[in-house]
């Protein structure tokens, strides 16, 4: 790789969509595996299993939010374990992929 | 009753609103403006009935509280038995659709409001109340319906009591009934001095910011109108048939046991044709997750609610008259 | 006419909304305010024209359309012609920019109605009309000026039929102009009592609302007009130029062809000088991509619309005011 | 005074709003909806006091100057001397803390104008000039009292000059600020009938949509009111206390040193009383990102804002009452 | 790796950006592919060969949208040789890449 | 891999997380770089060191932007090594992984 390997950390980029729903008790979970970083994005729509949801939809107003979230592998590891039982009900999707930080900002991972 | 009386602004700006997406306008409304509206029109109506409610006699309000809980117990389950048994609708399907015509669209009862005051009819304080207790029992007929559904259909029915108890807690503190009855609780409770320091704002400007509103329902209308072929012949007939039935039981009840004028009757009939798009559909989504969203709302906002607007208030008004003229008992 | 009237209320909420700007404030209306506001004035304003029309006669209406076509049609082709031969813009450019000024600024227009009513001027049914007409025509001259233009370039025109006909049905179809001429049919059609209903909301406080867009339209302003380095001299003079040569010709047409009064001849004048940034600009995006959008925004919004809403509007009554008193042909 | 004048709509709107929030229905107002209310009550209230301002001698506004600039710089200092000797709150969270009980709060001013207002009490121009020039001054006093806390605390302190220039500019350049002191100017400049025009929309409606206002308020200030565990009952008591020392000092200020009528003591005492969460939560979240957010927008949200709306107002108007009749010096 | 294996699924993530003008177009084409998930963000900004886009911007009014879908590695071929043919007319981007899908939420791919 | 890789090209996708304050310094500095297409989200909340930030925030108004941008790996490093030293100021994330795009929109990389 040509950029500097000194200025990269290999990470896990972990990407959850969720019903808007049930973000707070996902987030909880997130605090209790002393995650210290995530990004949000609020009204996302979308297709899935339980069919489409679409934030400017009139009368069903479901909105799915996506928490992107970079971490050290064996947090990375955490994070999955714990929340993997509850996905099931969460529905949605959890992906996984890995991913280099660029060393500068505060290390909020 | 001229032609150019039923030329209400409002249901000018509905068909304005229908027009537009019939020709694929890129008009459209911000949905937030959509959100803004609603919450400003529940409060309005909410505070001018609150208002009425309080000059007149509580007492005789209760037959009114009756004839709610009745039409939304009554028609979801006439509903369900026409789905079921003229048009072999699904099961769970013929559910979710019933619980919609057990309640009330407050779009339809404004713009049966706006179309009083265009012909300049007064009518009873007690109507708004039905309007704010018939938001949520049909709620309840639907989830019993959807349960029975399962039963008839043989699968396990688990009986989900965490999602009963939420979908009824739901039906209690859902925003748009804490609004209507809040605001009906304040309008009652400020003196009048107090009251008309806010009226320029909440009834003042009431009729044209329900332009605004229909316009914007109706490229909503329109948007799911033109999905009425996947919902086929027999839904869209019943879209127009059930709300006539609805109507039908309304100027009864309106006539004959609540024994109001020809604008009671004429809401009171409203409010039994009229169906929920609201507070029900997101409910359905919930409890009935087997149900196809595209009916019931393509039948609520798509069939209904136009027909309502259109057709339904005039005809509904003309009927009241004629109630009123002919068979006046007392 | 003193100092004081000319201190409007909406064009002193401008200039707060430049100051704004210039100082860096982080003061910013949410986006979707603006386009409410918008919805809002639009209505207004074709709901008080339609009604305006329906009492007075529409024979008379027909010489403001052909005035509004040959401005809508004329001015491009003279601003093309200055952009060329003057300002040896690149022909792309001068096309995308000559068709902003064949349409017109509805903000413009409402200010100079705000002008007018806060000095007490009355002015013909008809400027409405030419309002939501002059729209559309300037974008169909800027197709065929962006075609003449790259086939003076001499690069192989693809006679993109497609695109031509996208853009004229869009030109119809569009939000905005659709908005105007439907609220204008309704504001013909419905009764008077009817119209007094929805009067408070549409008139009474319309003055107020357009404060608050014009503060919106001052930051927007102010963030174009910061711009206007890389825009260059040239272009900034002809953004002060152009709308002066609009209003000589609409000064002409608006007292010796239409003889309005004062207040129609600056209503005409104001249609003639001012400049779109609501429909043309995302047409010219899409049928002449070549052409800078950071030119004719740069134009449209940061530098003739302020000039007109600060310094042409007063000017332009003060030169029907002089023109009326001197020839009068009557 | 009797009870039902109390029940002021805007307050039992902030009531329903805080119901809404305690039995958790899913009510909610879109926040460009918040903003966009923010934006016109400010103009409202900025126009309206300029127009009184206009009207009056600009002479004796001075000492109102002076009486702002005093709570701004003084009670901050007060708060911070009893956050540090009886809270033994750690000195940078009580540097923050402090700074927002010498700004005001503009929704506690208005709702006070609306207790005023309903029952019927006028009130002198001068406190809107007080409310606008509040804002800014306890932010300074903020960065002060963080300074000297670092020291206190020993750290190396970073004299982070452009921190300091970046928020005094930003003190000046806030988008509330400027448009308060804006509409203030033009209420000012404009002539009355200029004004006319545009008094429907911003005084005629305001009263109406500060119930809106306030019923978001209400939901805010519920869900910051549910984290109050978090933060402690001293911190609480403290959000009860120093509204009250405020507002003992505002009840002196303007009765003894400004001697206004009862209804601009009111007034007085509630920008006393009030603390800001507008202009000085983001200010102090860059200036002291050590201290703990929840800590101070809980207090200024969730208790103090609360406190005033609900309890603090009608108690200061009895408060000035009392003085006015008893202690009347002339 | 040490998150065990046995709950995660390799699969392709593939993210569309794009003119929210030809949302409609290119669901319909993911619709015939048999596509069961897809999430969508709206009013995203952005810079491409056509220029600029910044949905807030008063006057040009363009948004892009992003459509984010998991698949497994067949379905994603689908994807990519159907939409491939068009993405010359869309503009935009269109990115694959490796990923992880966490077992638990109904299989929506 | 199953997808034809001709009609694939490797390239990194870059995305940043950063305060809505920064934004226009951090994009001056991409055009900088020659960058020629990025995708900008905006009001975006999330976690940090600097704790949470939420757009619907009612007092404290707080928003991230994401920028995700895909291109070639020397300009990748390019992209790198110029924001690198701004990072520290900036905050947020910056995280780098590999991606593929699809040869058929306009080479806006
Ligand atoms: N395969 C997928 N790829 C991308 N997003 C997905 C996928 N499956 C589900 N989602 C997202 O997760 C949300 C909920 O999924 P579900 O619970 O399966 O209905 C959907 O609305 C999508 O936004
Ligand atoms: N290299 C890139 N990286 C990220 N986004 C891109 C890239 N190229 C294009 N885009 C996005 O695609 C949109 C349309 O691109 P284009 O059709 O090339 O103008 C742009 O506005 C960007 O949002
Ligand atoms: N580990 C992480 N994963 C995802 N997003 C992050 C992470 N760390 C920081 N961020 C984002 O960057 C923003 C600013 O971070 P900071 O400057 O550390 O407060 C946060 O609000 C998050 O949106
Ligand atoms: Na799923
Ligand atoms: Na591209
Ligand atoms: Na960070």
């Amino acid at each position: 790789m040509v950029i500097p390997t000194d200025i990269l950390i290999p990470m896990k980029r972990i990407e959850i969509v969720i019903n808007e729903d049930s973000i707070d008790e996902l987030l909880e979970m997130l605090h209790a595996t002393d995650v210290r970083g995530y990004t949000v994005i609020k009204k996302a729509g979308g297709l899935g299993s339980t069919g489409m949801r679409d934030p400017d939809d009139y009368a069903l107003k479901e909105n799915n939010m996506i928490i992107v979230l970079a971490c050290k592998e064996d947090q990375a590891k955490n994070v999955i374990m714990t929340i993997h039982p509850r996905l099931k009900d969460f529905g949605g999707m959890c992906l996984i992929s890995d991913c280099q930080w660029t060393i500068g900002p505060a290390e909020s991972y | 009753m001229s032609i150019s009386s039923l030329l209400v602004p409002a249901i000018l700006f509905f068909a304005l609103g229908m027009f537009a997406c019939l020709i694929k306008s890129d008009l459209k409304f911000p949905p937030d403006m959509h959100k803004m509206i609603v919450i400003y029109l529940l409060i309005g109506i909410g505070l001018h009935g609150g208002k009425a409610l309080a000059g007149s006699d509580m007492g005789s309000a209760l037959p009114a509280v009756w004839a709610a809980l009745a039409f939304g117990c009554g028609l979801p389950i006439v509903a369900y038995i026409i789905l079921r048994a003229l048009g072999k609708i699904d099961p769970l399907n013929a559910a979710a659709i019933s619980a919609h015509y057990g309640s009330v669209s407050a779009g339809t009862y404004m713009t049966a409001v706006a179309f009083l005051a265009g012909i300049g009819v007064t009518y009873e304080a007690y109507p708004v109340i039905m309007l704010a207790i018939m938001e949520s029992p049909a709620i309840m007929i639907g989830l019993v319906l959807a349960g029975y559904s399962r039963r008839v259909l043989g699968g396990e029915v688990k009986a989900d009591k965490g999602m009963m108890k939420h979908l009824i807690i739901d039906a209690f503190t859902n925003g748009s009934i804490l609004l209507l009855f809040g605001s009906m609780a304040i309008g009652a409770a400020v003196s009048d001095a107090s009251y008309h320091k806010i009226e320029p704002f909440f009834e003042l400007i009431f009729m044209g910011a329900l332009c605004i509103f229909l316009c914007d329902m109706g490229m909503e209308a329109g948007k799911r109108l033109s999905e009425f072929k996947s919902v086929g012949v027999f839904l869209v007939s019943f879209g127009i048939a059930m709300p006539l039935i609805g109507a039908v039981c309304g100027l009864f009840v309106g006539h004959f046991l609540l024994g109001y004028s020809v604008g009671g009757i004429t809401l009171v009939t409203v409010l039994a044709a009229s169906c929920s798009y609201i507070a029900v559909p997101p409910a359905m989504r919930l409890a009935v997750p087997e149900a196809n969203p595209s009916f019931y709302l393509t039948l609520s906002l798509g069939v209904t609610f136009p027909f309502n607007v259109v057709v339904g208030i005039p005809s509904y008004y003309a009927a009241a008259q004629y109630l009123h003229a002919t068979y006046y008992p007392w």
